[in-house]
């Protein structure tokens, strides 16, 4: 497989192949981030996470086009708006959901499973009624279509290069959040011991309902950034959710760090085995990679060994 | 075969609302053949017992609604219906009204089989339009020539069918492919291709007849093939062997919502589909699909099919101007959609040929009609059940249309089986 | 290594360690049969992570855990219970969704495997034998209620009641009286007195008074170390005891 | 309830059992038309992984979202002896390399692999029905359950391995018939399922089966294994103290529940007349889940009935409102998860039950009664 090549091109494959796969790694962190808050620390199953992603989409769909009618000499910087927007939108959302839905069935995690399924069949259709069902198209101010070229062989394209940036700022974001401030604290406080978070004066029940929230805000926003690269349809949020859990579960649950870890390698897998595999038979090897690691190593790559 | 004599006579075909405005569409170009209902009795024009009343006929229309292809399907809904409407407003079939019963296959193949049955069965109707992809289409096909059901099929598809039950009224795969290929060759001087496709049967078997179109009749190299799973929405490594393999032509059939990822990643990653460096040939892009893909996104792209919506002749002014009058102003109009807009037109003409609605005897009909009213222009149904059609190569516009740059003299002759393409 | 045919258990060098942090550190004990022996120590002292060692709840780092010499470390837990080993827990784990009934009689020793299982039939044996140890457990009446509407204390017993029926050789019970009111905390210490007679048995319990009472010998944990062995009375004497107990 | 007795039956589950086989076997057949009757026999092909999950879930506690691929597995290995037998030589005659499947022959397969050719013989195909997904039940089970890999983690893995098979059908096309199925079956050793009299005839031999698996699941349930598992999923680790191997308990009963599956999935190619990968994904594995929730999530009966009536919505919800039927589907999920977490068996045992109970005893004073007229509001339901 390497003989087509010369060493200057493996050296140009390896150095595209790399970045591709960063993009990709990119994309796998935002649509995983929401779920590892969402799963890793609060362990509801969340089925519904694609959908509050193309929420997300369709907000910045819908403000793209607010823009164009409205501000067209603003267009270019309509994104970050949409972005802030997607957050809320989503966020809104997924606190509408944690108070209707989540807080009864904290006990039953696999029948957050269902009921969440039930709710992006729910959002599924009500993007179709609402939207059609046919794909919008987002159009992406020019300044984040181009490339830029490294070398004659290599370019780089800007909005993968934007969702990098996304990605990092997203990441440190949660970072900070969950380790810096008083609500991460509170949340890793419920996550080990629920009763004793209560006893010592935590507002669980907010704490949980906005933890929720953020999840899928975040989710809104991965929605919103993937509008540069992807689909924006009533049912493109199935394409992620498998991966997602994946990345989440490969990661270990509840690990913010092992999640990126994860993310890092499944993607860095994925985009070399791409080049010299079909893209079919690629994907098919990464899956099986992956749940053959979690079969040997189930608690996945960044879990804390715990006395029972 | 079975065919059932009904126990009760034709059942009345249950009633519902599907045609509206249908008085204000321009159905001028049609000229209405002034068929009364009562130069054709019941009992001569229908002998199998289907839903045929002395003033009503009852078709089915079996499309996704929900689930993933719904995206897809739905033009082809419109188109159906819109026919539909025109033909009544003509007058109907021997007099008939049509009537409609709509079914949901919801994207899902079983119950496809399952609302043919149903249509065929319970409903008894005299044909049905619809379906969309190949896997829904073999899933109904036992079903129609079980119950002898008639169809009308309006996707371009790889072939390597011919039903005695089905009407394609979209193009085959050689169709589509060989002239565009021809034509890339001998207007762009293209010599190398990169062959690209979404996993599944119509890809694989396009990219197949392309493959030995070019290395065996022009003379051309593929530089690679490469698959990708449906949905699937990363195609940056592909994109980067493309632009190491340096090929003169993309030739690509990505599907469904990968087709907007790919282009425009294709797009972000630089390489320029306006420059022409690589050339980018697509058979799976209409403007539906542009829609959702952006205009900015496609621009310069080459489609080769049988209809663009920007076709310049009367009949399709007329019919776009009546879809959207139907339909609203912001909607486009595709390939597929086009001709599923053709199959009542080609049901009704065989009927009034065969002077029946039996399905032998309309089957019997269909070869050799001509539609001269079609939107696409002059189209006939070949002994194979599939159409004579010219086809067409069309530059896509940053309006999400596209520019139609040639268009084979002849019409085309459907091959289903092609010899030296297996 | 000479042969101890006196020790029914011997644990040697016995070591685990979460992520560096040394639950249990170096231990050794030897357990005769028809002894009760009793852990104490202050919580976290790593009481409840020995009997996990020992029934393979949890994996040892290091060291030697010899049952009848068999090592244990390296057998499936229900090897282990197999080889004749007993645990109760701490909370008592019993299945709420499940008679009394037919709580006693899946811990009955017959039809372990998959097909043993479907194949085993309600015999007068195992009838009989499930009445004799609710009666031992006091809860001959109650053997067709559902065990989720039993009182706390009733749970331990049927939990304890649910080893018997197995006749193991070594039975190890976490905190068997913790959470009873007093007269169920009587009941227990007349029961708990009944079943060590013909066993080995290891017991983690806080009542001194309750210790007293039943301890042939007494180890004393601290941060997961033997502090000191002995009878009750060698224990309490001993200085780095009271000093871990009352100091500062 | 008395624990003396080793009867597979009590009284009630005794009616119900029966109450049910009058519903399959008479009632069905009697007020339906041929059409609907097939539909409905295609329901029960659902019911079979129905009751399966009723086990593994119900019972054990393992919720698998992934049965769809035994479903799958079983089903694609009835179609490839149908297939096999469909094309011979002279069915094939126009394709480059007559006999063998059509698919092949467009996908430039000169040959029948190797893996395919057992599947000329009916017996092989019948017993690979059933071993094809319990061996690879096994090899899932032995990973996970090994590792005590369960719950939520369990779920997900089994998702991917829905993933992977999907895209794995889908890709190798000319081994499998690729995203369309295998297609266009025809006969059964020469017996031509398409007809009418053929899908009536399935019908029943569906339901023949259906009740096999039931009694199964009934006796398995009934065993001291099936009171094993129930212990399993409340005291994991107090079974396991009390001297059981925990994971072999699971492994079993997940290995059952793709036996189950597997035979469903062959009847599904049997009276559907294809399969195809849309019947493996992700989408199918989670509404089979949703069919035993539905009937109350431990009772074997109710996954029958979940299986019944969630489709009989779908088909009629769709054939209604076809552009709101999945606010339907999903409003459904939501509400039996928050409402009615014990499904339709729960309904019936906490809600109708203790009513006849009560309507019985207080006439039974006066008048002799019949409970007849009970059995006819399951049938309702």
């Amino acid at each position: 497989m390497f003989s087509d090549y010369s060493m200057s091109e493996l050296g140009a494959i390896f150095a595209m192949q790399g970045f591709a796969g960063l993009i990709l790694f990119s994309v796998f962190v935002l649509m995983a981030l929401g779920l590892a808050i969402i799963f890793g620390q609060m362990g509801v199953i969340n089925m519904a996470h694609g959908e509050f992603m193309i929420l997300g989409a369709y907000m910045t769909y819908l403000v793209s086009n607010v823009f164009a009618a409205y501000l067209p000499g603003l267009f270019g910087m309509y994104f970050f708006v949409a972005m802030i927007l997607a957050f809320i939108a989503s966020g809104a959302l997924g606190l509408f959901v944690e108070w209707s839905l989540i807080r009864h069935l904290y006990k039953r995690p696999l029948d957050t499973l269902l009921a969440t399924w039930g709710l992006s069949l729910i959002l599924q259709q009500l993007y179709r009624s609402v939207f059609g069902a046919r794909e919008v198209g987002v159009s992406i101010p020019d300044w984040m279509m181009g490339s830029m070229p490294v070398t004659d062989m290599i370019e780089v394209p800007i909005n993968g290069i934007f969702v990098m940036v996304l990605a990092v700022g997203i990441s440190l974001a949660v970072y900070v959040m969950m380790f810096r401030s008083n609500w991460g604290k509170q949340v890793r406080a419920i996550n080990q011991n629920r009763v004793m978070a209560g006893a010592v004066g935590i507002n669980t029940e907010w704490t949980d309902r906005l933890t929720f929230g953020i999840g899928c805000g975040v989710a809104g926003v991965a929605g919103s950034a993937f509008t540069m690269i992807g689909s924006t349809g009533p049912t493109a949020g199935q394409l992620y959710i498998v991966d997602t859990f994946l990345v989440v579960v490969f990661g270990g649950a509840g690990s913010i760090l092992g999640t990126i870890a994860s993310a890092f390698s499944i993607s860095q897998a994925q985009s070399i085995m791409e080049f010299f595999l079909s893209g079919s038979m690629a994907k098919v090897l990464t899956l099986l990679v992956v749940v053959g690691i979690l079969m040997i190593r189930p608690q996945g790559l960044f879990a804390l060994k715990l006395r029972k | 075969m079975s065919k059932t004599p009904p126990s009760k006579g034709p059942q009345g075909p249950s009633r519902r609302a599907v045609l509206a405005g249908s008085a204000a569409l321009t159905a001028s170009l049609f000229t209405p053949k002034s068929l009364l209902a009562q130069d054709f009795p019941t009992a001569e024009v229908n002998t199998t017992g289907l839903a045929v009343t002395d003033d009503t006929v009852t078709v089915g229309i079996l499309h996704s609604i929900t689930g993933t292809m719904a995206i897809s399907e739905t033009g082809s809904v419109q188109a159906e219906k819109l026919a539909i409407s025109q033909i009544n407003a003509q007058g109907g079939i021997l007099g008939r009204k049509i009537e409609v019963i709509q079914e949901d296959g919801a994207s899902d193949w079983p119950t496809f089989a399952e609302k043919a049955r149903k249509l065929l069965v319970n409903d008894k109707v005299a044909s049905v339009m619809g379906c969309w992809t190949s896997a829904s289409r073999k899933a109904v096909l036992p079903v129609f020539e079980q119950h002898n059901g008639f169809l009308y099929y309006p996707t371009f598809y790889e072939g390597l069918e011919e039903s005695p039950n089905v009407i394609y009224t979209g193009q085959e795969a050689t169709q589509q492919i060989i002239a565009g290929l021809d034509w890339v060759k001998e207007t762009k001087g293209a010599n190398s291709f990169y062959l690209l496709g979404s996993d599944y049967i119509w890809p694989r078997t396009s990219n197949k007849i392309a493959r030995k179109h070019i290395e065996n009749f022009l003379g051309g190299k593929v530089v690679g093939e490469d698959y990708y799973p449906l949905g699937h929405t990363q195609f940056n490594s592909v994109i980067n062997k493309i632009r190491l393999k340096k090929p003169d032509v993309i030739y690509a059939i990505v599907v469904g919502g990968s087709n907007v990822a790919f282009y425009k990643q294709l797009k972000a990653a630089g390489i320029d589909m306006t420059a022409e460096d690589p050339i980018l040939l697509t058979i799976s892009v209409t403007e539906d699909e542009i829609l959702g893909i952006g205009g900015e996104n496609m621009e310069g792209a080459y489609a080769c099919m049988k209809y663009f919506q920007s076709l310049d002749n009367e009949n399709n002014l007329a019919f776009v101007s009546a879809f959207k009058e139907m339909w609203g102003d912001d909607i486009v109009i595709g390939d597929v959609t086009q001709a599923a807009y053709l199959g009542p037109w080609l049901w009704k003409a065989a009927v009034e040929k065969a002077g029946s609605f039996d399905v032998d005897k309309v089957r019997a009909a269909s070869p050799g009609i001509e539609l001269t009213t079609a939107p696409e222009g002059y189209v006939k149904v070949h002994e194979n059940h599939h159409l004579w059609s010219k086809t067409r190569v069309g530059l896509a516009k940053l309006d999400g249309q596209y520019d139609v740059v040639f268009e084979t003299e002849e019409l085309v002759e459907p091959d289903p089986f092609p010899e030296g393409y297996q | 290594m000479g042969l101890h045919e006196r020790y029914l258990l011997k644990v040697e060098g016995l070591t685990v360690s979460f992520d560096g942090f040394k639950a249990v550190n170096d231990l050794s004990f030897y357990v005769e049969p028809n002894e009760c022996r009793v852990i104490i120590g202050p919580n976290g002292a790593g009481k409840t992570t020995v009997l996990d060692l020992i029934c393979g709840r949890t994996k040892a780092t290091d060291g030697s855990v010899k049952f009848k010499n068999q090592e244990l470390l390296q057998m499936r837990e229900d090897q282990i219970v197999h080889a004749g080993v007993g645990r109760k827990f701490q909370t008592p784990s019993v299945y709420e969704d499940l008679s009394v009934f037919e709580n006693l009689e899946i811990s009955y020793p017959k039809g372990y495997g998959v097909f043993g299982a479907l194949a085993f039939r309600r015999d007068d044996t195992v009838q009989a034998r499930i009445e004799e140890i609710a009666e031992t457990i006091f809860l001959e009446d109650l053997l067709t209620e559902k065990a989720a509407y039993l009182s706390h204390g009733q749970k331990q017993w049927l939990e304890i009641g649910m080893l018997l029926i197995q006749d193991p050789e070594l039975l190890m019970l976490d905190e068997p009286v913790a959470g009873m009111s007093v007269a169920e905390r009587k009941k227990t210490a007349e029961l708990l007195n009944r079943i060590i007679k013909d066993r080995s048995v290891i017991v983690i319990e806080h009542d001194m008074g309750f210790v007293e009472d039943i301890a042939t010998r007494v180890n004393v944990l601290h941060q997961g170390k033997m502090l000191s062995e002995g009878s009750m009375a060698h224990v309490k004497a001993d200085p780095k005891v009271i000093e871990v107990y009352l100091g500062h | 309830m008395t624990f003396s007795k080793n009867s597979l039956f009590t009284r009630q589950e005794l009616i119900g059992f029966i109450v049910l086989a009058a519903i399959i076997f008479l009632l069905l057949p009697a007020v339906l038309d041929n059409f609907r009757l097939n539909l409905f026999g295609k329901y029960l092909t659902y019911a079979f992984v129905a009751v399966g999950l009723a086990l593994c879930w119900g019972a054990g506690g393992i919720l698998s979202l992934g049965q769809g691929v035994f479903f799958g597995l079983g089903g694609y290995c009835m179609a490839m002896f149908l297939k096999l037998e469909a094309s011979t030589p002279e069915n094939t005659s126009i394709q480059s390399t007559p006999g063998i499947p059509d698919f092949m022959d467009w996908n430039q397969l000169t040959e029948l692999p190797f893996w395919w050719v057992p599947f000329h013989s009916l017996t092989i195909a019948l017993i690979a029905v059933v071993i094809v997904p319990v061996t690879f039940a096994l090899i899932i089970g032995v990973a996970m359950f090994r590792r005590r890999v369960g719950g939520v983690y369990f779920a997900i893995i089994t998702q991917a391995f829905a993933a992977i098979l999907t895209i794995l059908i889908i890709g190798q096309q000319g081994f499998t018939g690729g995203v369309n199925g295998i297609t266009d079956l025809r006969t059964l050793k020469g017996w031509d399922i398409r007809t009418d009299e053929a899908k009536e005839v399935l019908y029943f031999v569906n339901a023949f089966l259906l009740f096999g698996v039931l009694l199964i699941a009934q006796f398995v349930r009934k065993s001291k294994l099936g009171r094993i598992l129930i212990a399993m999923r409340d005291q994991e680790d107090r079974v396991r103290f009390s001297g059981y191997d925990v994971a072999s308990f699971k492994i079993f009963i997940f290995c059952l529940g793709a036996a189950f599956a597997g035979i469903g999935g062959a009847m599904f190619t049997l009276q559907v007349g294809f399969m195809s990968p849309t019947l493996v994904g992700i989408v199918p594995s989670i509404e089979m889940v949703i069919f035993c929730a539905v009937g109350g999530r431990l009772s074997i009966l109710g996954a029958v009935y979940g299986a019944l009536l969630v489709n009989w919505a779908k088909t009629s919800f769709s054939e209604s409102f076809p552009e709101l039927w999945l606010f339907g589907l999903g409003g459904l999920f939501i509400a039996v998860v928050m409402l009615f977490p014990n499904g339709l068996a729960g309904i019936w045992t906490e809600q109708i039950m203790p009513r006849i109970t009560k309507l019985w005893a207080a006439r039974a004073g006066a008048v002799a009664p019949i409970p007849a007229t009970s059995t006819e509001e399951e049938g309702a339901i």
